[in-house]
């Protein structure tokens, strides 16, 4: 890599939506208020200009007809971009994604393929109160026939979209909302793909492992960095695909380390924490020297204030008292 | 936060059985608060704090037999206010103790030493060891039983390479082949159990250590005269037993002889500056405890006296605090009117040293001149262990106890 | 029936074909319910018999590059489309040379080669996806047509409102099929609709729409080629509502408490087949022993189905999570 | 007070001194020591517990009358009557 340069994570991937309508004429992005709007985000300001309606399609609210309607074109050949606002608003289409996206190729013996990616942002943290601050990322991820991405640095917000769109399955990408200002460098000249197969180690270290994705790696990396502070040295592992997980690197590092914590913004039950916390089991089982620690939000709907808010969810003070706990210090 | 530990009392203690909470969750603790009453093989036990802060929650609940050096509450310290350690630390996540007992099982006397002595085997067992510690102590051919587990009562992976770093493996091994008793413990009332207890720290006081002895007899007239006026000018509850002016006089007369006060251990004498003695108190039949009057030669006669007589209180009702029974630096044994002569008592490891007294008699003594006149006298008997002095230590330690009997106003 | 269907084409020839795609669909279907009994089919088994006339009137208007989006009571539709009974059959059985290689069953008959899009057995669930096949056609500058057929029921669900919005919205090329057989699964419509005029939803968008009888199939193909020309001359969505009924319970396992014998017996005596069987020989145009030959014919082909499913391999276990998602490892 | 209500505060305050007897039959002539292993110091407490009962004052040299269950009644009957 030879010259970088400094962008925002929304920019990120405004510039992977150009990119991705510029190289293939069969993409278009739809979702309410992604045209002359701009996206609820801004992702996608400026591309009406650029592409016209037809490609940058503005819809009526009602997510679960222009999602299926995406998962229809991509049925038919075409490589659809869905912009579900939010998560919340996803619960909508549930029955597209669950009962018809996810199915389709293996209800048809092999015969039909979706390859459809459905962008939405997720999480909490900007007072927006419990009907718009859900993590349900571990929903999707339950569901076989889907591949759930959770771009967590500039760089992969950058890459992923394309990886996605060459996938010949629907692909749901989250976006975490308190990511879209985060800056980084990316290189200056393309291409631009991510690995969407595989986690991505965030940073080296041998006393514990800290898995994590999306909206909770600054929250990690920071209490990573606190712990080092202390001399305690630890892995930090993005997952990037809740689904499938990379169980291998998961388990190589748990191997190394003989203790894993599991940062997670979803409630802990049920959660993805909860599944990753598993797979350990199953696969490194004897070599922890600790329970695996899972640092997760308070099982409540997320409340406006912010004081309640911020307790509720996982924060670098809670992630650093959960690493010594499993070092036992 | 740290964490508050089933504490050994004693060289034979391996494991007690919480009886009650005295301090509850939120409770603020002093040291040297009294926060839990456990049953010993040697009865109820109360446990005592030996730090400040305020109690976090109990990680071991009332029926619950749990190993010397398991967490049994967390108390949270002052540095520990303002990180949210409550969020953070579930109560769920709390040790659990090694053995649970039904809650509907009562604690009476019996029930609970026929359950322990059944249940040793599995306690030792079921010792908490993460999977990497116990794969790592097997690769190392290392038995974890040997372990010794880190503060919170776990082996962890620190707990198995320390272990085998400090080649601690070989030397604990041989302890253990010369040390495993025949173990025929079998449900039984608490007196046997008591007695066996004594008996094993017997046994291996009287293999181990190197006993020898040394003996006079004190001319005590001066002492009873003194103590008869004394007592005649107190009230009822303020009267002296000559034992507490005896103590007291021993405590400054091993002041003078260091090498009798204080423990040997791992493989060398550390004498100790503050003297604990411990008073040899008979349990009825039932057997002998030795709880210690703390920094007995900083104590006046009459704090001796009060220290004694709360001690035989407590140990009369079970409430003995595990620090008295954990620290002595030296015991004394008194007979008592009406007894014996002379006792030749063996010494209570690792403590380097006991004094026994026998009654004070009247007997035939060579006054000045070379006469005989009737006197009240005692037998004093040293038993000390000659890795940590010799006879003439004792012989030293006994004029000057003699000396400071002779004037009991001056103690 | 009446005398005259505009724009279709009313020749022996082709009257026969529909007479012999309907026997078929009795014949297969009647069969099936055989095979159920003796446990040969399992799961749910929805029966098309009495509505025949449907699925066959409207494919005669569509074009093999055109796209078919049909319920989980799609036999009918598939073997009208041409999927050959042999395939549909092994199907039922589940077995590996089944149309969706036994993992779909009855309710899910797929084909790619057909662009028959399947099954889809959550009610209303297909109607976005065929908003979405339209829409592909209409970026792409395709006359395709989209033929999406539903029961009355699902215009009781969100995403059939949905859809006819989007359809209408963007002027896409989808061919809306109410089959209205009076019942959503056992609630009639009267208890389940506010508007009991189905179509009028249609209107309310928009939409271009007509009622039909759906016992007729000379009127149901007559509907469908002028909804089918409009669509392809880029007038939008077309919306009809087929006034049918089903002669048979819901699925295998039901009692009928629901609905009256006095009315399935009135709506048996219009039957697609007995209306147009009379019709037909009265104006000389087949004869009776023509329909013997469509049975006889029939006959053979619903055996020939039946050997083959039996005869049909099992897929291996192994490839249970086969076509779950793509393997990476093809990618490039 | 009758010899009765003399007799359970003796034996009471021994209870209170040594929990473990509590229940045990007491012989009114035999010596608390005897019967009981009570030593000088349970003895003392013993006294103490008399005492705090009958506001009785007990010179040392009269403990040895105080060693059985009849010597303590017979002893405190004689000396509550003088302390009126």
């Amino acid at each position: 890599m030879s010259e970088t340069r400094r962008i925002t994570y929304r920019d990120a991937i405004r510039e992977a939506l150009s990119e991705a309508l510029t190289k293939d004429e069969r993409v278009f992005l739809m979702g309410e208020d992604v045209g002359r709007y701009g996206g609820a985000y801004a992702c996608s300001k400026g591309l009406l200009e650029e592409f016209g309606e037809e490609r940058i399609r503005d819809t009526p609210l009602s997510e679960s007809g222009f999602t299926g309607a995406g998962i229809g074109a991509a049925l038919a050949g075409m490589r659809p971009i869905i912009e579900v606002m939010t998560v919340n608003f996803s619960l909508l289409c549930l029955d597209q994604i669950v009962n018809n996206a996810a199915t389709l190729r293996h209800m048809s013996g092999g015969q039909f393929s979706v390859p459809v990616v459905i962008r939405m942002a997720t999480g909490a943290g900007r007072q927006l109160a419990a009907q718009h601050s859900h993590s349900l990322e571990n929903w999707y991820a339950h569901v076989p026939g889907l591949r759930v991405l959770a771009p967590a640095t500039v760089v992969d917000a950058r890459g992923m979209l394309w990886s996605a769109l060459e996938c010949p399955d629907p692909v749901i990408i989250f976006e975490h909302a308190m990511l879209y200002n985060e800056e980084g460098d990316i290189a200056s000249e393309g291409p631009w793909t991510a690995d969407i197969d595989h986690a991505a180690v965030r940073r080296d270290g041998d006393d514990a492992t800290l898995i994590t994705y999306g909206g909770s790696l600054p929250k990690t990396l920071a209490a990573a960095n606190s712990l080092a502070e202390d001399g305690i040295s630890c892995d930090v592992i993005d997952l990037r695909s809740l689904r499938p997980l990379d169980r291998e690197r998961i388990v190589a590092s748990v191997v190394k380390t003989h203790r894993a914590v599991i940062v997670d913004e979803g409630w802990k039950t049920g959660s993805l924490a909860g599944e990753v916390s598993a797979q350990i089991t199953e696969s490194a089982f004897f070599d922890l020297d600790a329970p695996v620690e899972r640092v997760c939000t308070a099982e409540a709907p997320i409340p406006y204030a912010q004081h309640l808010e911020l307790a509720a969810l996982p924060s670098e003070e809670k992630i650093v008292a959960a690493v010594r706990k499993a070092l036992r210090i | 936060m740290t964490a508050f530990r089933m504490p050994s009392l004693g060289a034979d203690m391996d494991k007690a059985t919480l009886v009650e909470w005295l301090k509850q969750p939120g409770e603020a603790i002093k040291r040297g608060d009294i926060i839990a009453v456990v049953e010993t093989v040697k009865g109820a036990i109360e446990i005592e704090a030996f730090e400040e802060g305020v109690l976090d929650r109990h990680a071991v609940t009332p029926g619950e037999s749990v190993l010397v050096g398991t967490t049994l509450a967390f108390i949270r310290n002052e540095n520990d206010e303002g990180t949210s350690t409550k969020a953070v630390v579930p109560p769920e996540d709390i040790t659990p103790a090694i053995n649970r007992k039904p809650e509907t099982e009562k604690s009476g006397a019996i029930e609970m030493i026929s359950s322990n002595a059944s249940r040793t085997a599995h306690v030792v067992g079921e010792r908490k060891v993460s999977p990497v510690a116990r794969k790592r102590a097997a690769e190392a051919g290392v038995d974890i039983a040997r372990i010794s587990s880190g503060e919170d009562g776990i082996i962890g992976l620190a707990q198995v390479n320390a272990f085998i770093e400090t080649g601690e493996a070989e030397q604990k091994e041989r302890t253990l082949t010369q040390d495993a008793p025949p173990k025929t413990e079998k449900p039984s009332l608490n007196l046997d159990v008591m007695r066996k207890a004594i008996g094993d720290a017997m046994t291996k006081s009287k293999r181990e250590v190197p006993h020898y002895y040394v003996a006079s007899t004190i001319n005590c007239t001066a002492l009873k005269s003194w103590l008869e006026v004394q007592n005649a000018k107190r009230t009822v509850t303020e009267r002296l037993l000559y034992v507490a002016p005896l103590i007291k006089a021993v405590a400054r007369a091993l002041k003078e002889t260091p090498n009798l006060n204080g423990f040997f251990t791992e493989g060398a004498f550390h004498p100790s500056t503050r003297i604990h003695v411990g008073v040899a108190a008979s349990l009825r039949g039932e057997g002998l405890i030795a709880p210690a009057i703390h920094d007995t030669d900083e104590l006046g006669v009459d704090d001796c006296m009060k220290g004694l007589r709360d001690l035989v209180t407590r140990v009369r009702t079970g409430r003995i605090r595990g620090s008295e029974l954990s620290n002595p630096t030296v015991t004394i044994s008194i007979l008592g009117e009406d007894t014996a002569d002379s006792v030749t008592p063996v010494i209570y490891p690792p403590q380097v040293a006991i004094i026994g007294c026998g009654a004070i008699v009247q007997r035939p003594w060579v006054v000045a001149e070379g006469a005989v006149e009737p006197r009240q006298v005692m037998t004093v008997t040293v038993a000390a262990d000659h890795r940590a002095s010799d006879g003439r230590t004792a012989a030293r330690f006994l004029r000057t106890l003699d000396k400071l009997l002779q004037a009991p106003e001056a103690l | 029936m009446r005398d005259q269907y505009e724009g279709v084409e009313i020749s022996a020839e082709h009257l026969r074909e529909l007479a012999r795609q309907m026997i078929l669909i009795r014949r297969f279907e009647e069969k099936c319910a055989e095979l159920y009994s003796t446990e040969k089919i399992r799961g749910f088994l929805h029966l098309y018999i009495g509505e025949e006339a449907n699925a066959v009137g409207v494919m005669q208007a569509l074009l093999p590059d055109d796209r078919v989006v049909a319920t989980y009571r799609e036999h009918g539709h598939a073997l009208a489309r041409g999927l050959p009974a042999t395939e549909v059959m092994a199907e039922m059985y589940g077995k590996a040379t089944g149309s969706s290689r036994g993992r779909g069953g009855s309710m899910h008959i797929c084909s790619a080669d057909h662009r028959f899009y399947g099954g889809f057995a959550i009610v209303g669930g297909g109607l976005p996806l065929a908003v979405g096949l339209g829409l592909a056609d209409r970026m792409r500058g395709k006359t395709h047509v989209t033929c999406c057929f539903f029961g009355e029921g699902a215009a009781a669900e969100g995403e059939f409102h949905e859809a006819l919005n989007l359809a209408a919205l963007w002027r896409l090329p989808v061919l809306f099929i109410c089959e209205n057989n009076g019942y959503a699964m056992g609630t009639a419509l009267e208890r389940s609709e506010s508007e009991t005029d189905i179509h009028r939803h249609a209107e309310s968008y928009n939409i271009s729409a007509e009622i039909v009888d759906g016992m007729d199939v000379c009127a149901v193909e007559e509907a469908a080629r002028r909804a089918v020309s409009k669509i392809r001359a880029g007038e939008g969505p077309y919306f009809l509502e087929n006034k049918t009924y089903r002669f048979r319970a819901h699925s295998m396992f039901d009692a009928e408490l629901y609905r009256a014998k006095e009315e399935v017996e009135e709506w048996k005596e219009r039957g697609p087949l007995v209306q147009f069987k009379p019709c037909i020989i009265e104006h000389s145009l087949l004869a009776e022993s023509d329909f013997e030959e469509i049975e006889s014919d029939v006959a053979n082909v619903v055996e020939e189905a039946v050997a083959f499913a039996e005869a049909a391999p099992w897929e291996p276990v192994e490839d249970l999570l086969k076509d779950v998602v793509t393997p990476r490892e093809n990618m490039a | 007070m009758t010899d009765e209500e003399l007799k359970n505060l003796v034996v009471k305050a021994l209870f209170e001194v040594a929990p473990d007897l509590e229940g045990e039959d007491v012989d009114p002539d035999e010596s608390f020591r005897d019967q009981f292993e009570i030593d000088s110091m349970d003895l003392l407490n013993f006294i103490i517990k008399i005492h705090e009962a009958t506001g009785v004052d007990i010179p040392e040299k009269d403990y040895p009358k105080l060693t059985t269950l009849v010597g303590c009644v017979a002893y405190l009957k004689h000396h509550r009557q003088g302390a009126r």
